[in-house]
Order: C-alpha cells, then structure tokens, then sequence
C-alpha cells in the first residue's frame, strides 16, 4: 500500500488491455498532430508564394520584426519542451506516486514558459498594432506617418525635414510636452527598417501573414497551456504512474508540436 | 503488410511504451537546440543571398528532428507511429510542390514550343508596357478600388 | 470449417435486448456513444439533407425546363444550386457511407466491440449537427450565391452570409477528421484475433484508404476556409487580386482537399460495391488484392491531380501538363476495380434482388462516369468541355450514379441487420429500375448539350441556342427520380413501422459470411458474447466443385 | 446559334475555327475508345448476369477463380497504353491552343459583371467582337471585377479572364459568320446573360467596318452610319455598357448606386459635403471619373468609364436618363 496518492488505472472495456488502450490514443494523438501540421502547412505554402511574389517587399518588411524578441521566445519554447519531455519521463518512472510533486513541478515550470511566450508576442503585437503595421485595410503605416509629419513640421516649423540629422535637432529644439511626445513617435516612425516600408508595394501581405501564422500559432499556444494545466490538475491527484501515464505522453506530443512549429516560424519570419 | 496479425502491433508498442530515456540524453538535447538556436541567428547577420532560407530551413530541420526524435520518443517509437509522421510531411511537400510548379512557370508557354525565343518574351513584355502606356484608363477602376479599401482619397499617391 | 463458423450465430442467441431497445429515450440516444446509434443517427441526418439537397435540384432542374424565368429569379437560382451543392457534397455525400454505414458496420466487420474512440464518435456526430444548423442558418438568413466553391474573389466580395457558410464547412470538416481518425485507429488496434490484412474485408479496405485521404486532406479544407473568412472579416487579401492577392492560389488550395474528396465520396462506394458483388454471386472476389491495393492507390494518387480543376484558369501549362498525366495515372486503378467486379460475377451464382440491382447500376453508370472522365483529364479537349454541362453529368455519374448508388445498395443490403427488419422486395426492385432509369434520361442529354456548349452555373439559355429540348427531358428525367425516391421513402419507413422480426431468421438473410452477420439482427449493445476468432478470408463461399487453392 | 454551314456533329457545335478540326477528331478518338470499354463491360455484366443467373434455391456458385495474371495484366497495362496515348495527344493540342501563331492581330479584351468590351489595335473599341476571317487573332483578356471565362463552342477555345493579370487565346476563323461568346466561369447575377457575338467578316468587310466604326450601324439605303434616336441608343447603352447591374430604373430603387428614375436635375450631398445638382455635366462627371464626387449614402465603388464611352454615346445616355421621371 503506497503512502502516496495513487489512482489505478482500469482500461475501457472495449479494449483487451491497457497495452492496446495507451498505443490506441498514442496512434490517434499522432494523426491529429498530422492534421495540424496540414493545417499550419497552408499558411507556409501561402508565405512561400507572396514571398515569392513580392521578395523586394518582403526583405524590407521581414526587417521591421524585432529578431530579439524571436530569439528570446524560441528560448523560451525550448525550454517548455525540455520540462515537459522531463516530466513524462518523471510519470514513466513514477513507481508509487512519489514523483507526483516532480511531476507537477515540471509542468508547471512548463505553463510559466509558455505564459512568459504569450507575454513576449503582446509586446510585439502592441507594437504593431501602435505602427498600424497589420493586414490589409488595417494597414494605416502610410497615413500615420504623414500625419506625425504634418504635426512635426507644425511643431518645429517645415525647416526641420532640412537638417542633416532629423532627430538630433529635434532633440535640441523640444521643449513643450507636445513636443517632446512627438520627438518620442519620430524615434519610432523614424526608424529607416520603417520607413523604407514607403516605398514598397503591399507590404500589408507580409503583415497579413505574419499575424495569421503567429496568431494561429498562439491560438495553439494557449490550448497547449490549458491542456498542460487540466493534467497537472490530475497528476497532483496522483493518476499518473508507471502503468498509466498516457495523458502526460500525449499532452507532452501536443506541447512539443507547437515548439516544433515555432521552430520554423522563427527563422522563416524574423531570420531570412 | 498483408500478412501482419493483429498482436503484432501491441507487441509492437509493448517495447516502446515501457522505453525509458536516459536523463543524461534530455539535457544534451536541450544543449543541442540552444547551441543550434544560436547559430541560426548567428548565421542570418551574415548574408548569403538566395542560399539564407536554404541555411535557416536546414538547420531548423535538425532541430525538428531532435525534438522528434528524442522529445517526442520517434526514436523507439512504434513504426506505425513513425510512418503517420513521416506520411504527412510528404502531403505537405506535395502541397508546396504543385503551386510552386504553377506560380514558377506561368506564361512561359512558348518554350514548350519551337517558337520560343527571347526576342518574343522582351517584345511581348513592350507590347504590354506600350499598351498600358496608351491606355491608362486601363488600371484606373482597379487602382481606385485598392485605394478606396486602403482609406486613400482617389488621386493622391 | 466455413460451416462452423457459418453456425457460429446460433449459439450467441439470448434474450439480451438488442442495440435499440438497451437504453431507450431520446437522451439515451443523443449521449450514445455506441458506434451502432450514431450509425443510425448519422443514417437519419443524411438522409434528409439528401432530401434538401435533392429539392434544391429539383428546383433547378424545374427553373431549367424553359427559356427565362420558369419559376424564380436569378439570385434565387444562384443560391439554390449554391445550396444543392453544399448540402450534396458536405452534408451528404462525405459523411454518406463513411458516417452513416460505416460505423455501424465497420466495428462488427473487425470483431470490435467499438471504435477505438466512443466518445470522439460522438463528438464527431454532435459536431456535424452544429455544422449542418449553421448551414441552414445561411439558408434561412438568404443563402450563399457563391457556388459551392467558393472561388475568390467573387466570394471575397459577395454580400451574403459566406463567413457563416465557410465556418460551417470548417465545422463539418472537424466532424470528417475525427471518423476518419476513429476507423485509422480501430483497424489498426482492434481487429478480432485472426483478422489479418489479407482477410479484411474489401469494405474495411476502402474505408481504410477514405481515411487516410480524410485525415490529410480535410486540414487543408479547414485552413483554406480559414483563409477564406479572414479576407472577408479582415481583409488580408492573400486571394484578392485588388490587394496583391492571388485568387488562382485559392483555387490550388481549394482543390488540394476538394479533388482528393471525391475520393473521399467514391472509395466507400466502392467498398460497399465489393461486399455486394461477392455476396449475391455467392463468390470470391476476384483479384483480393488488386482491389484493395487500388483503394489505397487511389488514395495516394488522388492528391497528385487536383489541377485538373484548373486547365483553364491561367494556371502555368506546365502544372496543366503535370496534373493531366498524373490525372490519367489515377483512372488506372478504378478501371481495375471495374474489371474486377465485373469478372466477379462469371460462373457466380447471381441472386438478383434489390442490394444487386443498385450495385449493377452502381457498376453501369460508374463505368460511364469514369470514361467520359477520360476527356476532361485530355487536356487539349477538357479546353472545349470545362464548365460545361459535359463536366456535370460526368461527376453526377461519379458522384450520384457511384456513391449514392452504392450507398443505396449498401442501406438495402445491412437494413434488416440494422433494425431486424425486412422491407417490401417488390417495391424496392420497382425504386431501384426507377432510379435508374430517372437517373439516365436526367444525365445523358447534359453530356450532349454541354459538349455542345451549354455553360454550366447559368440560370438561363436563349430558345436560339438549341439547348431546350436537352433541358426538357432532363427535367422530366429528375421526376421520374423523384418517383423512384418517394417509392424507397414509403417502403422503408413503412418496414420500421413492422413488428421487429425473429431474430434469428433475420441474423444473417443472404447468408453472407464476413463478421458483422456472425451476431444477431440487431446486434446486442456489445455486438458480440465472445470475440470471434477469424479463420478464413470474408468471401469463402461454399462452392459446387473443388475448391482452387491460392 | 450560328450562321455557318456546317451544322454540326451531334455531340459538337459547328467547326467554325482552325482548331475545331483537330480538337474534335481528338474528341472523336476518345469517344470511340468510351464506347468500346462502355460496351466491353455492358457484354459482361448483362452476358454473366443472364447466364449464371441463380435459377433454384441454394445453387452454388461454379468456380472460387480470383486469379488471372494474365487478364489482370492487360486490363492494367492495355488502359495504361490508351492514357498515355490520350495525354501526349492531348498536351500536343493543347500547346497549339495555347500559342498564338506569329503576327496575330490582336483584340485587347475586358470583362466586368456583365459585359464584355474589345479594344483593337487601332484604339477603337466595341461592344460586340468583329475579327476578319482567315486571319489568327490573339485576344489579351483582363477582368475589371470577378473571373469570368472566355468561351466561343464554335471555335472550341475558353481561357479564364483574371483581374490584375493578363490570360490569352488565339484562334483563325475559317469563313464570315456570327457565333456566340459565353462567359463560363460563374460571376454572379446575370451570369448566364453574359453572352455576346464574334462576328468573323470577309477581310475587306472588317476594313470597312472598321473604318465607319464597329458599333455604327450601317443604313442599308445610304450604306453610311445611321444616326441614332439618342434616348433608344441610351437605353441600349444602359444594357450594354453595364450600367443596369448597379442602377435601377424604377423611383427610389437602390441596388448598389442611385436609380436613374428622377435623377436628373435631384440636389444632394456629397460625402465631401459640398452640394450638387444633377445636370448634364454633373452626369457626366459621374460617369467618366466617379470618385471625384461620391453622394452620401452610396460606396465609392462606381468604375471609370473614361474613355470608353464616346460623346455620342455620353449625350444619348443623358438624353435617355432625362427621360426617366
């Protein structure tokens, strides 16, 4: 009688055994992930022909995406996956409960990951959405920009757009609020990776896909997170051990495809 | 296949379902990715032409298969399971493979004839820039359309 | 040996209540997880959206009889046969023999007490009642008038419900996904002991091969109209050419899944064909293995060809050169399924009642179907045909002479082992020549007029044209189908109406041999008291003469 | 349907282009082949059927044969040998549909819900498709809207017309004669009231067409262009120039844009906010370059016709919308 929390597993009657109950839901959990590797392969085939279609457009807009915050979610990712793969291996090895805590540890560490990846992309996607750089019709980059320009030249006279060094003299001339607030937006518009979005043809293609794959992607981040939680739920009760751990395996295959994604996405959006 | 008793498969499975990784193994993996995560940002500062997604998609690739191998237990996995994997990635080549075959070769029809010849491309390609010149009316419906649906005022560029 | 296990019912006989009286209530019924009640469900749903899906032709056919507006007005018509369309192909024909037959029969054609995943099942039934209820949303709230596919950018700048209609589809498409990953894994995992591939029945074969395609292609349905719905709420503009977009993409995507799904229509189709040809000529198969090799080559192959949907669109002549010949690949192994069942029946003992009449015309107007697809896969003559009235009555050969056929046959053939009931024999051999014949004087004549030039889509033709008279008989060809169909509405409802038969007669009525009918008529809950153990192929017919060994 | 001799086959429409000829002995051919395999496997069911029909109770079938190596073989390569046959011939013709011949004339062609419009190397247009006979002619296709489909059965030649790209087609006509165009890729409403006419003259006819104008009509008397009632003309124009899909003529009825009923001499707001008045040359400003002044409560959505409309035909459109009160 183990002094741990332990739930025996009994196998579904239907089954002969829970031999081929757990290889049963495994085959199953890889044919969905098949599906989702076709779903996200529509995306890609799609990023690959406007890329195609448009390469200028896409080097100079491919640029604007901060490669910084790419890198530290793919980290942050692998990490999560590391955890997860470590905490099936804990409920493999799980004799009589007394990995439980292990167990819930490791997926824990791993929700806070994937919590911290949601975090980066908001950043990210505040940015954006600040720049109007989004899809379509929501592509308000161009009209913003001249707008600030309008107020700028309002603000420290036409001459301005003369200097050799546009921000520095803005620098020294800010004085009122207004002004310094608009200093603060031509740091950001002013940017050259942005600026030379101008004179590009439909960069909102790139930003339409950007936003398509990475949302779908998150999308998928956070279904992964409530699974990881719901087993974590189950594992502090003790259901998962060495006879019977195929909910932690088949979460752990779900939470690995969405880090197995993301390490396409990474390079293909913010490397190349 | 055909001669493949239903067993087999739990069989099958019953080696790979109890198979316990070493610790040691999950750790370098992890080791492995990271190393590998910074290559491929370190490679991408360094430009080299067309060859850059071929780089970033190769090296991408081992890190996939080291997920998959080793995270995701392909390696002493059932076949079954392997093959499904395997399986659709083909799908997906064949997915990219086709549109690609189309969008790469359109209007080029007349080199699969005799009657093809540069002359005739950059002739045709005139004929085309001459024709929208002499009718600039032409582009105009299409051109208000975009920049109606992009917020712009007709007329201003 | 046979004998035995011919006996084998026998013996399972108890007063056990069978599947339909175990749990009775219409909760019991909507929170079944028994592959047997959902079959049945599935059965009923299809059932009437064949029902909607036929009205909205018969109206078209009626809108079609005469020159200028016979009955409805333009818009009206382009969202009818939107309608027919959607309801044929996604609320019927898909779901048709894989949802509804298959999963009644398939877990007792393996010797499993169930699917693998009972509730994934259900899931998958409940899933395809939202999707159906948003499709007759769009319907009530006006209707789509974009044809069933979609095609950018009319779709992306229609103003009728298409968001609504797409979610639908996508909706449906998850129903598809979770059959089709149920049966991968239940023939996989839970083949009775002795069940090995070479002894699975051809039925099982084909459902196998449906499948897979389900399970790789449906995905891209759902991103496609994922996509779809983005360009419209959002505006992404991938598709729309007003945008930098390429509406010939679409297509490519469209096509990816919608080619391989009529695969998805045709492989059970010809599944439930193998099981009705061998059992009514009390004879082996001939060519097992050719037969089911070539469903999963077709499998395979189906995903090659989608292009040509497309030899006209201003897509490269390239890919039209590739997808023409990959196109001829694939008639290969549907031309051998013909000759097989066709040779199935020499020197068989034919019994010619009801499931055989469907499964000879299944046999008759597939092989029209599948030849005259032979000049829309020449890419020179498809130039002359495509979106022609040709190009419709070729895939209603295919689509209704195919698959609807089989699937008639396959509801008249496992009917008694589904209710324990018989229906009236006379009157289901009157509907099934009616239907035939309805079906022929509706379809023949648009391969005339549409090599002739008749457009396809179009709501209305000039008397000058010379097209009428084809349209005539075409429309008095689809009541005669009507007739047919109300005949087969009457006399089944009217056999569910009959006390439930002995069991034991009724156990196994043509005295077929693979498992399902190795339990009593209707099942018990668990389908069978013990597993089965498999000992031959499922079509060792006894025979007058010794027996070839293979 | 047409006005060429040969009336036809009767699974073809008149050949009535170059290509025809070979497109249908190609049709031809694999009609042949269908018949042969339909009636292979017909003989088979009906033959099995009749003479191995079960004829007492319990009757065994004969033969398990489920076997034939050679049989198997040579209904998989036998057919494989037709396609391939089929493909080669197929592409063969494809590749002559799909290459205009050197020097064709070429029509430049729009489509747009519901119409098309043809433009010849001279810059002169015109509603209805004049091409000289035994001459090739390459039209260049553009859609303003949707994708619509190109289709002449006479002349066995369709190719897709996309907005924002160009497709192409070619064909020769062989002799005078007027056949039908037909869009077939499905664009709407009136989809199926999209047909025009390729009129195919003898070449000196197209020369003189083509100097009084391919719309004028020629009075038979003079055999000078005939001078048009303006309001018949406009009503004519308000059908075939398309303006019908968005404007209705009945009072107060709003498909996309305003109803011609009671428009002229109506004041109003523009979403600019100045007012205006609807007069001749308010219309016209309207028609020619509508964006310059969009009324409240309709979309920016109305295409440029400059330079597709002519003064005359301007003139009868106003004449015509007068009329309407």
């Amino acid at each position: 009688m183990s002094d741990f929390l332990l739930h025996k597993h009994e196998h579904e009657h239907f089954f002969y055994n829970n031999q081929q109950e757990a290889s049963s839901a495994k085959l199953g959990v890889w044919l969905f992930l098949v599906t989702e590797i076709l779903l996200f392969s529509g995306l890609f085939v799609a990023y690959t022909v406007v890329k195609m279609q448009f390469p200028e457009m896409w080097k100079v807009a491919s640029a604007v995406l901060d490669w910084k915050m790419g890198s530290l979610n793919t980290v942050v990712l692998i990490t999560s996956s590391w955890t997860v793969a470590l905490a099936v291996r804990a409920a493999q090895t799980n004799q009589r409960g007394e990995k439980n805590k292990q167990i819930v540890g490791l997926l824990a560490f791993t929700v806070v990951c994937a919590f911290i990846f949601l975090v980066v992309k908001y950043f990210e996607y505040s940015h954006k959405i600040h720049e109007g750089l989004l899809w379509g019709a929501k592509y308000t980059f161009p009209a913003k920009v001249a707008e600030l320009k309008e107020q700028i030249s309002a603000a420290f006279g036409a001459s301005i757009w003369d200097q050799k060094n546009v921000l520095e003299s803005m620098a020294s001339l800010a004085k009122s609020d207004t002004q310094m607030h608009l200093l603060k937006e031509w740091t950001e518009f002013g940017k050259p990776e942005l600026q030379a979005l101008l004179n590009v043809e439909k960069p909102h293609l790139f930003f339409g896909i950007y936003f398509l794959i990475t949302g779908l992607h998150g999308i998928h981040v956070v279904i992964g997170m409530s699974l990881l939680i719901w087993i974590l739920i189950y594992s502090r009760k003790g259901y998962f051990y060495k006879d019977y751990y195929t909910p932690v395996e088949l979460g752990g295959l779900y939470w690995h495809l969405v880090d197995l994604i993301w390490i396409y996405l990474f390079p293909l959006l913010y490397l190349v | 296949m055909s001669h493949h008793d239903t067993h087999h498969d739990s069989h099958d499975s019953h080696d790979s379902h109890g198979h316990v990784t070493a610790l040691s193994v999950y750790h370098g993996i992890f080791a492995a990715l990271l190393v590998l995560t910074f290559i491929t940002v370190a490679i991408s500062r360094v430009d080299f032409g067309a060859a850059n997604t071929l780089i970033a998609m190769f090296v991408a690739t081992i890190k996939a298969s080291l997920v998959a191998l080793f995270f995701m237990h392909l390696l002493h996995d059932e076949k079954l399971n392997v093959i499904t994997f395997t399986f659709s990635l083909l799908f997906v080549a064949l997915f990219f493979l086709f549109p690609l075959v189309d969008i790469t070769s359109r209007g080029r029809i007349d080199d699969l004839t005799d009657t093809y010849s540069l002359e005739k491309e950059n002739k045709k390609i005139e004929a085309h820039k001459q024709f929208l010149k002499d009718n600039p009316k032409w582009d105009q419906a299409n051109k208000d359309r975009i920049n109606h649906f992009m917020g712009v005022e007709a007329g201003q560029k | 040996m046979s004998d035995t296990q011919a006996k084998d019912y026998h013996l399972h006989l108890t007063d056990e209540p069978d599947y339909i009286d175990a749990k009775p209530g219409i909760g019991a019924w909507l929170s079944t997880v028994d592959h047997k009640r959902l079959g049945i469900m599935y059965l009923f749903a299809v059932f009437a959206t064949f029902g909607l899906g036929g009205l909205m032709a018969l109206l078209v056919r009626l809108e079609l009889f005469s020159p200028g507006a016979t009955i409805m007005g333009p818009d009206t018509y382009n969202r009818v046969f939107t309608l027919h369309g959607l309801a044929m192909v996604f609320l019927f024909i898909i779901p048709g023999i894989p949802a509804a037959l298959g999963n009644f029969v398939l877990p007792l054609m393996v010797g499993a007490k169930d699917v693998a995943f009972p509730r994934l099942n259900r899931a998958s039934f409940h899933v395809y009642l939202v999707g159906t209820a948003m499709a007759l949303y769009t319907l009530v709230s006006g209707g789509v008038d974009t044809g069933w596919t979609f095609y950018t950018p009319y779709s992306s700048q229609s103003d009728t419900p298409v968001v609504m209609m797409t979610l639908s589809a996508f909706v449906l498409g998850f129903s598809s996904i979770f059959t089709g990953l149920n049966f991968i894994v239940t023939i996989h995992k839970m083949r009775a002991p002795g069940l090995t591939w070479d002894r699975l029945p051809l039925f099982i074969w084909a459902l196998y091969a449906t499948s897979i395609i389900q399970v790789m292609a449906t995905p891209v349905l759902g991103i496609t109209l994922l996509l779809l719905a983005m360009e419209k709420v959002m505006g992404v503009g991938i598709f729309d050419p007003a945008l930098g977009g390429d509406p010939v993409l679409f297509q490519h995507f469209f096509w990816f899944y919608s080619h391989p799904a009529v695969y998805i229509m045709i492989l059970p189709g010809m599944g439930v064909m193998s099981e009705l040809v061998t059992t009514f000529s009390r004879k082996k198969i001939f060519g097992y293995r050719a037969v089911a090799f070539s469903s999963l080559a077709i499998a395979i192959i189906s995903f090659l060809v989608w292009g040509h949907h497309m030899f006209v669109s201003g897509q490269s002549a390239y890919a039209g050169m590739v997808f023409s010949f990959l196109t001829f690949l694939v008639a290969i192994p549907s031309a051998i399924k013909v000759f097989n069942w066709a040779t199935t029946l020499y020197k068989g003992s034919i019994i010619l009642n009801t499931p055989m009449l469907w499964a000879l015309s299944f046999l008759i107007l597939f092989t029209i179907g599948g030849l005259t697809g032979l000049f829309l896969g020449t890419l020179g003559v498809d130039v002359h045909l495509h979106d022609t009235y040709f190009v419709v009555a070729h895939f209603h050969y295919v689509m209704m002479g195919g698959t609807a056929m089989a699937f008639f046959g396959g509801v008249h053939y496992w009917w008694p082992k589904m209710f324990g009931r018989m229906y009236n024999e006379k009157l289901a051999q009157l509907s099934a020549i009616l239907v035939f014949i309805g079906f022929n004087v509706t379809f023949l004549p648009q391969f005339v007029m549409g090599s002739r030039g008749m457009p396809r889509r179009y709501y209305d033709y000039t008397p000058e044209s010379g097209y009428e008279i084809f349209h005539k008989i075409s429309t008095v060809g689809s009541w005669i189908l009507l007739a047919g169909m109300l005949i087969m509405l009457f006399y089944l409802l009217q056999s569910l109406r009959q006390p439930k038969n002995q069991r034991l007669e009724l156990a196994n009525p043509w005295e077929a041999r693979s498992l399902e009918w190795l339990t009593v008529s209707p099942p018990i809950e668990h389908n069978f008291h013990e597993i089965p153990t498999v000992v031959e192929g499922p079509y060792e017919f006894p025979i007058n003469g010794q027996k070839s060994e293979h | 349907m047409t006005s060429t001799n040969e009336a036809g086959s009767f699974w073809m429409p008149p050949q009535a282009s170059t290509v025809a000829q070979e497109v249908d002995s190609l049709f031809d051919f694999i009609m042949d082949l269908n018949y042969i395999f339909f009636f292979l496997i017909l003989a088979m069911v009906v033959v099995f059927v009749v003479r191995y029909r079960r004829t007492q109770q319990n009757q065994l079938a004969t033969s398990d044969l489920a076997h034939n190596t050679f049989l198997e073989a040579s209904w998989t390569f036998g057919p494989l040998a037709l396609c391939l046959v089929m493909f080669v011939w197929g592409f063969k013709l494809f590749t002559t549909l799909a290459v205009a011949p050197e020097g064709a004339m070429v029509v430049n062609v729009e489509a747009q819900k519901w119409r098309w419009s043809f433009q010849y190397e001279d810059g002169q247009t015109s509603d209805e498709l004049y091409v000289p006979a035994g001459i090739p002619v390459k039209l260049v296709m553009r859609s303003k809207d949707v994708l619509h489909s190109f289709f002449v059965p006479d002349f066995r030649v369709k190719a897709d017309v996309i907005p924002n790209r160009y497709t192409t087609l070619w064909f020769e006509a062989i002799k005078p004669g007027v056949h039908t165009i037909y869009c077939t890729e499905y664009c709407g409403k009136d989809h199926s009231q999209m047909y025009n006419k390729v009129h195919v003259l003898s070449e000196d006819e197209f020369k003189k067409k083509k100097e009084v104008g391919f719309d004028a009509e020629i009075d038979p008397v003079t055999g000078k262009p005939k001078a048009k009632d303006p309001v018949v003309y406009g009503k004519e124009l308000y059908e075939k120039k398309g303006c019908k899909a968005c404007h209705s003529l009945e009072a107060g009825e709003k498909l996309v844009g305003p109803s011609f009923h009671g428009l002229f001499g109506r004041t109003g707001k523009t979403v600019a906010g100045e007012t205006y008045t609807a007069n001749e040359e308010y219309i016209r400003e309207s028609v020619m370059t509508p964006l310059a002044k969009v009324v409240e409560g309709f979309p920016p959505s109305m295409p440029a016709f400059q330079g597709q409309i002519n003064d005359e035909q301007m003139n009868a459109l106003i004449a015509f919308i007068k009329t309407l009160k």
